[in-house]
C-alpha cells in the first residue's frame, strides 16, 4: 500500500502504535460480566419428544410454574441431547398463543363457536354417547350370532397418545361401550 | 499533519486509560468493568460433509435465544427459505443442488467427473465390471449428484471487523475470545453492519434497534454449556470446542476425506490468512467458498484507515498550501 | 435455476451502450460481461454483505460536515495569511462554519438505532474506528467552531459593548483557530475514510474517498462563501473590497480540478466495483452521478470558472458567479448522495463482492 | 428403501451417518432424491410402486448364485419345509395363488398354502432343499422371472446399478458381517405394502440378517407412540399384545372357540389362554371369573368386517356412524381422500375433538380447502362439535413407545393451560360419568360397562397442581403391567376370592411368565408385563444410558429385549456366528443362554434339545429354532397362514399405474379393497393419458404430517412456508411450468395447487422404452394454522391394502399444468 513505500519504518511502527489506541482494552459492561444461562437454577423434568417415533429424550426446564426452555437430554443413548427442528421447537408447540384454553361448542347448523364450561361439555358428551349407543347397539345378528357391539360411534386417536390413554380408550370404548371402530394413526 | 498531531496529542492519555475526558464520560455512559479472567478460545467447526440440512440449528438457536421467526416466504432456492443471516437469524442452512449432468454446464470448476450418468452406465455395461460402492463420504460411481448443505453462522473472526469498527465498545472479545455484542451498550450506529465482510451482523429494526448476531451462546458458555445449535445438531456437523483442538481436528478430518477421494473438500478460515488471523468459527467445505457465498479472502476494513487517511492528509496539505498561496498577495 | 434469479443489474449491463455507459466503461476500465459473470459461482445471487442502513440523514450530515470544516479552514487561512480586506471572508467563513455545523449532531443522533444512547459514543476513543474518531472530531470541532465564531461575533460587536464581550473579543482567535483547522481537516475527510474502512466494494476498493471528500469540502465551502459574499455585497455595497472573491474563486477552481482528478482516479482504481456509481442499469446511479455530480456539478462550473478567471481579476458578473457557486454546491451534495446510494447497490451485488475478495 | 430417514427421522439418521463414517455403505433407493439420498454412498432412483421387482430380483440373485447364508437359511428358516402338493403358485395361475375367489375378490380358501405335515401335525422338511415342493424350490420357481432385465424394464433402474446394490449386500452378509434394512411408509402406504415388507424380510433372512446385531428389518414408525398404540392398541382388529379382536365371522362365539382359533398349540403363543384371561380380569375384575371367563368374553364386541378408520369413514359417509371421537387426529387433512373425509364428518350427529389447536377437522364445518377457504356453508351442516383443549406432552405424565419398542416415561412439567386436560383425564371422567349413568340399568348389554374396573384416582392430588381430579397414570401402567389378584398363598380358585386385592394394593407381577389362565392374575397387555415389576420401580422411567445395549434406559417389550429372535445371533450349536458379531450365546458351564441382551429364548434350553414327538407348547420348539413366536420356530420365507394376499411377495402394479404389469396378467393386488362402487373414489385407468404422471408423497424435516403439530409454530413455518411440488426440468419444460411459479396437480379425486420446485433431484425414468415422469409432493398443509396451503390428500384415493387396510398414498397417478386453481 502507498504509505508503506512513502513512510520510513519508524513512522510505520508509530502509525501502527497509534492505530492500536483504544483497541487494547475490552470494555465489558456489568451485564456482560454477570451473564448467566436462564436455566441456571430452574427445575428439570424428563420428557420425550412428541413428534416422530425415534423417542428423543427432552429436558424441560421450569421456573415459577412456567416452561422456560426445552432441549435434548444429553444422557439419552437415543439422541445424546440432539434434536431435529421439530423437537427443538417443542417449546413453541407447548408455549403458544394460538393454543386453545377453553371448550368451544358448535351447535347444529350454527355458524359460530360458543365458549362453554368443561363440566357442561362433559355432561353433554355423556348424554350423546348414551343416546347413540342405546339406539345403535346390536346384541345379535339376524342369524343369531352374538356380536354385542355398536357401529354408531367411532373413535380415532392420534399416535401421540400415551400408552395409558390408549389402554383406557380401548377398555372403555371397546370393553365397556362395545364400540368397534377404535382406531389410530397407525393406519394412516 | 492535520491529522497526526491530533492523534499524537491524545495518545498518552487514552493509552493508559486515565484520560480525564474519558473518565468523565464513562461516568456518564455506564461504566466499564475489568474483563473476567480469560479462558481458552472457543469456537465452531462446521463440517458440511456431515450436514443433513435439517435446520435443527436454526430452530435451537431461536429457541434458546428466544428470537422471533422471520416472515414465512417461500423462495424456491432449493430448501433454503431462510435466505441469509441477520439480526434475528443467527444460524442459516444453505442448500446447493449439483445434480445431474446439466448442472455441469452451468458453471466451471466443478469437482465432479464430467462424464454423463448414461455414459458411466454404458461403460460398465461394455466392460462388464460393476464398480464397488465406495465407503465413507466419497461420491458413488454411478451418480455424482450432490446436494450440498451448510449451516452458516457468525465467523467470530480473530480480527473481527465489526468489533474493530464499533465506536461504543459494545462489541467486545469475551474471555472465550468470541465476538459479542453487548445489548446494553450498543446504540445502533450500524457501522459494524457495513464493516462485516460476511454480512452476518445486522441492526434489529423491528425489535431492539441494536446490532445483533450470534453470541456463541455466551450465557451458556459461562456455565460450561454447549451452544444451542451445536448441541442440537444431529450429525455433529456443528462441533463446538477449544479453537486449537477443533482446528487440529478439522485438518485431520480433511486428511481423511482426501484419502477417501473427496478431493474437492477444503477448509475455510482454519489457517490465519483470512482477515490476518483466521476465524474462530470455521468450516469444511465441499466446494469453492464462492459457491457458499463465502468471500475467498475478504479485505480487512480497518487496514484501509491508514491509506485512506494518508490520501486525506495529502489532499489536505495540497489544499492548505493552495489556500495559503492564493490568500497571501 | 440460476438464470431465473439473475439480477436485473447484470441483464441491464448488456443494454445498448449510450454515451454515459461508454463513459462508465472508459473511466472504470471495465466492460460488464454477462457470460463471464454468470460463470462466476454465487449462491442464488443472494447478497454476501448486509445492506447499509444509512440514508438521507447521513448524506446531509456528510454535506454539512464538509461545509462546516471547509468554511472554517478557508476562514482561518484567510485570517492567517490573507490581507486586511479578506476579513469579510474570515467573518463569513466562521459564521457559516458554525451554521453548517448546527444540523450535524441532530442528523447523527437521529440516525442511531437508539438515539438516547448517543453518549455511548464517547465511551471509547478508538483510533481504528473512524466512527469513533469522527464522533470525537465532531465534538471537539464544535468547541473550536463555537469559540471562534463567538470571538468573531464579539469583535463584530454583535454581542454588545459590555466587558464580557470585550474580553471575548480580546481572546487570541488565530491561536485557537490553529488546532481548529487541524480538527477541521479531520472532520472534512474522515467521512470518506469511514466509508473506505468498510466491506462495501464501491467504498473500500480505492482508498481515495477521504481525499475526495475533503477536496469537495473545500470546493463547496469556497463556493458557499463566495456565494454569500456576492449576495451581501449586492445588499451592502462595497462589502467586499479588493480581490477576496478572486482568491476564493481560484481556490475553488483548483479544488475542483483536484476533485475531478481524484474522482477519475477513484473510478479507475475501483474498476468493476464502481459500476453501481457510474453504470446505467436501472439500479445503478450512473445517470445521476454523471449528470448532477460530475457534469453540472464539477466539469461545467469548472469551465465557467476557468472562463471568468481568464476574464481577468474579480469578475464583475454576479450572475455567473452565483450560478457557479450553486452548481458546485449541488454537485457536492450529489457526490455524497450518489456515493451513499450506490453503496447500497454495491453491497447487494454478490458476484462483485466475491470478485472483490479474490486476491 | 421406502424411507426418507434423514428427513422423517433426523435424529435416528446420525447412526447411519456414523456407520458410514466407519466404512459402512449407505444405499438409498427412492423415487425422489431427498436429504437422505444426499448423504448416501449410492442413490438409486426407482419408479414408485415397483419395489417388489427390485427386491425379487435380489432374492432370485441370492438363490441362483448361492448368495444366501446357507447355514442360517437351512436351520433357521422354513426353506426346507414342504408345502402341500395342491399349492399353486403365481407361476401356474398367472399372478394368482391357489384359493382365490373372484366373487369376493379374496383368497377365501388358503388351506393349500399350508405345510405338508406328519402324523403329529409337524411340518415335513427336506434339509437338502431339493424336494420340488420345499419352500426353497418353490421360491426359485416363483422368482425365476424377476430378472435384472425386468428390474430395468419395470423399475427404471439400469441393471448395472441394481447389480451394484445386490453385490454390496452379498459382500456385506454372512458370519462376519450384517446389513440392516430400513423402511417406512414408503412401503406400507401401498396396496401391497405388507408384501413389500415381506420381500425385504425374505431378503434379510436369506442373507442371515435377522436376530443379529447390525441386521434386521427396521420399521421407522412415524409418531411418538404409534408403536405403543399398536401394542396397547386402539385398533379395531386387535386386543392388547397382538391378540385378535373377537370376530363374528369366525367361530369365536365362546372363549374356548376364540382361544382355539387364535392361539397356537406349539410355540410361545401356546400361552394365549393365560394372556386373554388376564386381560379380561384386568378389564372386568371379579365378573371375569364367571363361567371361566366366558361371560366377560361375550361382552367383548365382535367384528363383522373391516372397521378400520378408512373403511369406517365410508360408513360415516353413509350416515351409519353418528358419533365420533377425535383424539389429536386430523382426518380432514391427514387421511387419504380427505375430500371424502370432510364429507363424512358432515354426516355425523356429533363429534368430540380433543386437540391443542383448532385443526382442519375441528373447523371442517366453517372452513374449506384453499383457495376458497370460506366456501363452506355451515347452515347446511348438522354436525354438533365439541372442541376440547388438550394437554401437551409436557403437561401430563405417561409413556410413549418408540419405533424400537422402547417404552419411555414422561414426567409432567407443568399444568396444562385453562380448561385443557390430558386425554387420560377425559377418558377417565367420561367413563366415570357413563358408569354412573348406567349404574341402575338392568340391561344385559350394559353389564360389561357396569363390571368395568375403573378406579384410577390419585391418592392425593399432585403438589402444586390446580387440577385436583387428574387420574393416576402410574396406576394405569400398573394395570397394563399386571398384578396378582389374590394373596399368593391362596391362589387356588374359590378360597381367595373373599379378599381380592384392589388395583392399588395388589402386588405387581414381575413379568408375563407368571401370568395364569385361572383368573388369579390380571394384565392389561402381556407384552408390556415387566415394565413396572414392583412398587416404585417404573422401568419405563429408568434413565441410565450406560452399557452396550443400554438395558437400563427405558424398557423394551418383551422382557426388555433390544433385539428380537436374538437366538439367531448364534449358530445352531449356540456359538456366536463370529467373534465380531457375538451377541447371545450358549454358556456350556452355566448351562444357560447369555450375552449382551436378554436372550429371546428359554434360558436353559440347550441348543441340542430335540422335541419329543407330540410335544406341545414351548416344548415343541427345538434348541435351534430361534423364531419362538412361530409354531415351527422358523423364520418364514413362505407364509403358510396369516396373510390375505398370498404366501410369497409378488409384483403387482399400484392401483393407479402408467404401465401394465410386465410380469403377470394380474395388474394389481387381487385381494386389495378397491371400493369400485364408490363414485367419489374414481381411479385412473392403466396408462390413462389424462393422468400419465406418477406421484409419490413424503415428509419434510420441518413439518409433521398434516401440520397440526407444526403449522401453528412460526419458527417452523419460516423454514417451509408453502406446499410445493418437485418435478424434473424435463417435465417442467414439457408442460411450460416455471420454477417458483404456481402449478395445479390433478387426480380423478380432485385438484390442488402448489409452488413449482423444478429440480434435477427428480429424474424422468425410462420404463419399458418410454419415459415416465414422477413428481414429489409433501403433505403438510391445510386451511388452518399460521400458514395455509392445499391438502395433498385431496388427490389420494381409497384403495386399501388387504391385511392392514392402509391406503396407497406413495404411488398413484396425476396430471400437472401451470397456473393456480380458479
Amino acid at each position: 500500500m502507498e504509505e508503506r513505500i512513502l513512510l520510513p519504518v519508524v513512522v510505520q511502527s508509530a502509525v501502527s502504535q497509534v492505530m492500536e489506541i483504544g483497541s487494547r482494552v475490552q470494555p465489558f459492561s456489568v451485564e456482560s460480566r454477570d451473564k448467566a444461562p436462564r436455566i441456571r437454577d430452574a427445575q428439570l423434568f424428563h420428557s420425550v419428544c412428541p413428534y416422530c417415533a425415534v423417542g428423543c429424550s427432552l429436558n424441560v426446564y421450569v421456573k415459577d410454574g412456567k416452561v422456560i426452555d426445552i432441549e435434548g437430554n444429553p444422557d439419552s443413548p437415543i439422541n445424546h441431547g440432539k434434536l431435529c427442528p421439530k423437537g427443538s421447537a417443542t417449546f413453541q408447540y407447548t408455549v403458544n398463543p394460538s393454543r386453545m384454553r377453553q371448550v368451544l361448542y358448535r351447535a347444529p347448523y350454527s355458524d359460530h363457536w360458543e365458549l362453554k364450561s368443561l363440566d357442561w361439555a362433559m355432561e353433554q358428551i355423556v348424554q350423546r354417547v348414551k343416546k347413540t349407543r342405546d339406539e345403535t347397539f346390536v346384541e345379535r345378528l339376524p342369524d343369531g350370532r352374538e356380536v354385542n357391539h355398536t357401529l354408531g360411534i367411532a373413535c380415532l386417536g392420534g399416535a401421540t397418545l400415551d400408552i395409558e390413554e390408549n389402554y383406557l380408550m380401548k377398555k372403555l370404548f371397546g370393553g365397556g361401550l362395545g364400540m368397534l371402530s377404535i382406531e389410530n394413526q397407525a393406519r394412516v | 499533519m492535520a491529522v497526526e498531531p491530533q492523534r499524537a496529542a491524545r495518545q498518552p492519555g487514552s493509552h493508559n486509560g486515565v484520560n480525564p475526558l474519558q473518565a468523565a464520560v464513562s461516568s456518564l455512559v455506564g461504566s466499564k468493568v475489568p474483563p473476567p479472567p480469560s479462558q481458552p478460545a472457543m469456537g465452531f467447526f462446521t463440517d458440511t460433509s456431515l450436514c443433513i440440512g435439517c435446520k435443527a440449528c436454526e430452530v435451537a438457536c431461536k429457541q434458546w435465544n428466544q428470537l422471533p421467526a422471520k416472515d414465512p416466504v417461500w423462495t424456491g432456492s432449493s430448501y433454503d427459505n431462510t435466505g441469509a443471516l441477520g439480526a434475528i437469524t443467527w444460524r442459516h442452512v444453505q442448500f446447493i443442488e449439483q445434480i445431474g449432468d446439466g448442472y455441469q454446464g452451468e458453471r466451471k470448476g466443478s469437482p465432479l467427473p464430467d462424464t454423463k450418468f448414461e455414459d458411466r452406465v454404458a461403460e460398465a455395461k461394455s466392460s462388464g465390471t460393476i464398480p464397488q460402492v465406495p465407503p465413507g463420504t466419497a461420491l458413488p460411481f454411478f451418480n455424482t449428484d450432490r446436494w450440498l448443505m451448510r449451516s452458516d453462522v457468525c465467523k467470530h473472526c480473530a480480527n473481527a471487523p465489526c468489533q474493530e469498527a464499533c465506536p461504543t465498545g459494545a462489541i467486545i472479545r469475551t474471555e472465550f475470545d468470541t465476538v459479542y455484542v453487548q445489548q446494553d451498550i450498543c446504540n445502533g450506529c450500524s457501522y459494524c453492519v457495513v464493516a462485516c465482510p460476511f454480512g452476518v451482523i445486522a441492526r434489529d429494526e423491528a425489535g431492539t434497534h441494536t446490532a445483533r448476531k450470534c453470541t456463541l451462546c455466551y450465557d451458556r458458555m459461562k456455565d460450561g454449556m454447549v451452544p444451542a445449535c451445536a448441541k442440537a445438531c444431529p450429525t455433529d456437523s456443528i462441533q463446538y470446542g477449544e479453537v486449537d483442538k477443533l482446528k487440529a481436528h478439522a485438518r485431520e478430518r480433511l486428511g481423511i476425506l482426501h484419502e477417501r477421494g473427496v478431493g474437492e473438500a477444503r477448509l475455510y478460515g482454519v489457517d490465519d490468512d483470512i482477515l490476518e488471523g483466521g476465524l474462530n468459527s470455521f468450516f469444511l467445505l465441499l466446494e469453492e467458498p464462492e459457491v457458499y457465498n463465502l468471500p475467498e479472502n475478504p479485505p480487512r476494513p480497518s487496514n484501509n484507515v491508514v491509506p485512506a487517511s494518508f490520501w486525506s492528509i495529502v489532499a489536505a496539505l495540497v489544499l492548505g498550501m493552495l489556500g495559503i498561496v492564493f490568500f497571501r498577495e | 435455476m440460476q438464470e431465473t434469479r439473475l439480477p436485473q443489474t447484470i441483464m441491464e449491463r448488456l443494454a445498448p451502450q449510450d454515451f454515459v455507459e461508454r463513459l462508465a466503461a472508459l473511466t472504470t476500465g471495465y466492460t460488464p460481461d454477462l457470460q463471464q459473470e454468470l460463470q462466476e459461482p454465487a449462491y442464488y445471487d443472494r447478497p454476501v454483505l448486509a445492506e447499509p442502513v444509512w440514508h438521507w440523514e447521513i448524506i446531509w450530515y456528510f454535506f454539512f460536515g464538509g461545509l462546516a470544516a471547509g468554511c472554517y479552514i478557508i476562514a482561518t487561512i484567510a485570517a492567517l495569511f490573507g490581507s486586511r480586506e479578506d476579513r469579510a471572508v474570515v467573518r463569513t467563513g466562521y459564521y457559516l462554519s458554525l451554521l453548517a455545523l448546527l444540523p450535524c449532531p441532530v442528523l447523527l443522533i437521529k440516525d442511531l438505532g437508539r438515539p438516547e444512547r448517543f453518549l455511548h459514543m464517547l465511551r471509547m476513543f478508538k483510533v481504528k474506528s473512524p466512527m469513533s474518531m469522527g464522533t470525537w472530531s465532531v465534538v471537539t470541532f464544535s468547541f473550536f467552531s463555537g469559540t471562534t465564531a463567538i470571538i468573531q461575533a464579539a469583535r463584530d460587536g454583535l454581542l454588545g459593548r459590555w466587558w464580557g464581550a470585550r474580553l471575548l473579543a480580546a481572546l487570541p482567535q488565530k491561536l485557537i483557530a490553529l488546532p481548529g483547522v487541524a480538527v477541521g481537516f479531520f472532520l472534512g475527510s474522515y467521512t470518506g475514510v469511514l466509508l473506505t474502512a468498510t466491506s462495501v466494494p464501491l467504498w473500500s476498493r480505492s482508498k481515495l474517498l477521504g481525499g475526495i471528500f475533503i477536496t469537495s469540502a473545500m470546493s463547496t465551502s469556497s463556493a458557499l462563501i463566495s456565494f454569500v459574499l456576492r449576495l451581501t455585497n449586492a445588499v451592502v455595497p462595497r462589502f467586499i473590497v479588493g480581490n477576496s472573491l478572486h482568491k476564493l474563486e481560484r481556490l475553488e477552481w483548483a479544488a475542483m480540478l483536484i476533485e475531478m482528478t481524484g474522482i477519475l482516479a477513484f473510478l479507475h482504481e475501483s474498476g468493476r466495483a464502481a459500476r453501481p456509481l457510474v453504470g446505467t442499469a436501472p439500479t445503478e446511479h450512473g445517470m445521476t452521478f454523471w449528470r448532477f455530480c460530475f457534469g453540472t456539478g464539477l466539469v461545467l462550473p469548472w469551465l465557467l470558472q476557468t472562463l471568468s478567471l481568464l476574464g481577468g481579476r474579480g469578475s464583475r458578473r454576479i450572475g455567473r458567479g452565483l450560478l457557479i457557486s450553486v452548481l458546485v454546491l449541488v454537485g457536492g451534495y450529489f457526490l455524497r448522495r450518489t456515493m451513499i446510494e450506490a453503496g447500497h447497490i454495491s453491497s447487494k451485488d454478490a458476484r462483485t463482492t466475491l470478485w472483490n475478495a479474490k486476491r | 428403501m421406502g424411507s426418507n430417514m434423514a428427513e422423517a427421522h433426523p435424529v435416528a439418521f446420525p447412526n447411519v451417518v456414523e456407520a458410514k463414517e466407519r466404512g459402512a455403505k449407505v444405499i438409498h433407493i427412492d423415487p425422489h432424491f431427498s436429504r437422505t439420498s444426499a448423504l448416501a454412498n449410492l442413490y438409486v432412483p426407482i419408479r414408485a410402486g415397483s419395489d417388489i421387482v427390485f427386491l425379487g430380483a435380489i432374492i432370485r440373485h441370492l438363490l441362483e448364485n448361492n448368495g444366501y447364508f446357507h447355514d442360517y437359511v437351512v436351520h433357521y428358516t422354513n426353506a426346507a419345509t414342504l408345502v402341500r402338493e395342491d399349492y399353486r403358485d403365481t407361476e401356474d395361475l398367472d399372478g394368482l395363488f391357489s384359493g382365490y375367489d373372484p366373487a369376493t375378490e379374496s383368497y377365501a380358501d388358503q388351506s393349500s398354502w399350508d405345510y405338508q405335515r406328519d402324523a403329529d401335525g409337524r411340518p415335513v422338511t427336506d434339509p437338502t432343499l431339493q424336494h420340488p415342493q420345499c419352500v426353497f424350490q418353490i421360491m426359485r420357481r416363483h422368482y425365476a422371472r424377476y430378472t435384472p432385465e425386468m428390474v430395468e424394464q419395470v423399475c427404471g433402474v439400469p441393471r448395472e446399478q441394481w447389480m451394484q446394490v445386490a453385490q454390496t449386500l452379498i459382500e456385506n452378509s454372512g458370519r462376519e458381517r450384517t446389513s440392516a434394512l430400513c423402511y417406512a411408509v414408503g412401503w406400507t402406504q401401498q396396496s401391497k405394502g405388507v408384501q413389500i415388507i415381506r420381500a425385504g424380510a425374505i431378503m434379510q433372512l436369506l442373507l442371515g440378517n435377522i436376530g443379529r446385531p447390525g441386521g434386521g428389518v427396521m420399521a421407522l414408525r412415524g409418531h411418538a407412540s404409534i408403536q405403543g398404540s399398536t401394542d396397547v392398541p386402539t385398533l379395531y382388529e386387535l386386543l392388547s399384545g397382538y391378540m385378535p379382536q373377537p370376530s363374528a365371522l369366525l367361530p369365536q362365539q365362546t372363549l374356548a372357540d376364540y382361544i382355539a382359533t387364535s392361539g397356537q398349540k406349539t410355540g410361545w403363543w401356546s400361552n394365549f389362554p393365560a394372556y386373554i384371561r388376564s386381560l379380561l380380569k384386568a378389564w372386568y375384575g371379579e365378573a371375569a371369573d364367571e363361567e371361566e371367563g366366558n361371560t366377560s368374553y361375550r361382552w367383548l364386541p365382535k367384528n363383522i368386517g373391516d372397521h378400520s378408520h378408512l373403511a369406517t369413514s365410508y360408513e360415516m359417509l353413509d350416515g351409519k356412524v353418528r358419533g365420533y371421537f377425535l383424539f389429536g387426529q386430523n382426518p380432514a387433512a391427514g387421511s387419504t381422500h380427505s375430500t371424502m373425509q370432510r364429507e363424512a364428518l358432515k354426516q355425523l350427529d356429533w363429534m368430540v375433538v380433543l386437540d391443542l389447536y383448532e385443526t382442519e377437522s375441528a373447523a371442517f364445518w366453517h372452513r374449506g380447502p384453499v383457495p376458497h377457504t370460506d366456501a363452506v356453508d355451515p347452515s347446511k351442516i348438522k354436525t354438533e362439535v365439541f372442541l376440547l383443549p388438550a394437554a401437551a406432552s409436557t403437561e401430563k405424565e405417561g409413556s410413549f413407545t418408540n419405533t424400537q419398542r422402547l417404552i419411555q416415561w414422561r414426567d409432567k412439567a407443568v399444568d396444562p393451560p385453562g380448561d385443557a386436560r390430558s386425554d387420560l383425564w377425559f377418558v377417565y371422567h367420561l367413563g366415570k360419568r357413563l358408569k354412573e349413568l348406567y349404574a341402575d340399568s338392568k340391561e344385559p348389554r350394559d353389564r360389561g360397562l357396569q363390571a368395568l374396573t375403573w378406579e384410577y384416582e390419585l391418592e392425593e392430588p399432585e403438589p402444586g397442581s390446580r387440577i385436583l381430579d387428574e387420574p393416576d397414570a402410574q396406576l394405569v401402567l400398573k394395570e397394563i403391567n399386571g398384578y396378582y389378584v389374590y394373596p399368593q398363598d391362596q391362589t387356588e380358585m374359590g378360597t381367595g376370592k373373599a379378599h381380592a386385592y384392589t388395583l392399588r394394593e395388589a402386588p405387581h407381577v414381575p413379568g408375563f411368565a407368571v401370568l395364569k389362565a385361572d383368573g388369579s392374575t390380571a394384565c392389561g397387555s402381556w407384552i408390556y408385563s415387566g415394565v413396572y415389576p414392583e412398587p416404585g420401580n417404573n422401568r419405563a422411567a429408568s434413565r441410565n444410558g450406560e452399557g452396550y445395549t443400554f438395558l437400563q434406559w427405558g424398557y423394551a417389550w418383551p422382557a426388555n429385549r433390544r433385539i428380537l429372535y436374538n437366538r439367531a445371533s448364534a449358530d445352531p450349536q449356540g456359538r456366536p456366528w463370529s467373534e465380531r458379531k457375538k451377541y447371545i450365546w450358549w454358556d456350556e458351564e452355566q448351562k444357560k443362554w447369555t450375552g449382551f441382551d436378554i436372550p429371546d429364548f428359554p434360558l436353559n434350553k440347550p441348543p441340542d434339545y430335540m422335541p419329543p414327538p407330540g410335544a406341545t407348547g414351548m416344548d415343541a420348539i427345538s434348541g435351534s429354532d430361534p423364531f419362538i413366536m412361530k409354531p415351527d420356530g422358523k423364520g418364514w420365507l413362505f407364509v403358510p397362514t396369516g396373510l390375505k394376499d398370498g404366501p410369497l411377495p409378488t409384483h403387482y402394479e399400484a392401483a393407479e399405474s402408467p404401465v401394465h404389469n410386465a410380469l403377470y396378467h394380474q395388474q394389481s393386488n387381487p385381494a386389495a379393497k378397491y371400493y369400485r362402487d364408490r363414485p367419489d373414489n374414481r381411479l385412473a385407468a392403466v396408462g390413462d393419458e389424462h393422468y400419465p404422471i406418477v406421484v409419490t408423497t413424503y415428509r419434510l424435516t420441518e413439518h409433521h404430517v398434516s401440520g397440526q403439530m407444526t403449522r401453528w409454530m412460526p419458527w417452523l413455518n419460516a423454514l417451509q412456508p408453502a406446499l410445493f411440488a418437485e418435478l424434473s426440468p424435463e417435465l417442467a419444460a414439457e408442460r411450460g411450468i416455471k420454477h417458483g411459479g404456481w402449478m395445479v396437480i390433478s387426480s380423478p379425486r380432485g385438484e390442488i395447487e402448489a409452488r413449482a420446485m423444478v429440480t434435477r433431484r427428480m429424474r424422468p425414468l425410462r420404463i419399458d422404452g418410454h419415459v415416465v415422469h414422477q413428481i414429489g409432493l409433501p403433505f403438510h398443509w391445510g386451511y388452518q394454522g399460521k400458514i395455509k396451503g392445499s391438502i395433498t390428500n385431496d388427490l389420494t384415493h381409497m384403495v386399501l391394502e388387504p391385511n392392514v387396510s392402509i391406503e396407497e398414498a406413495k404411488a398413484f397417478t396425476c396430471n400437472v399444468r401451470p397456473g393456480r386453481l380458479p
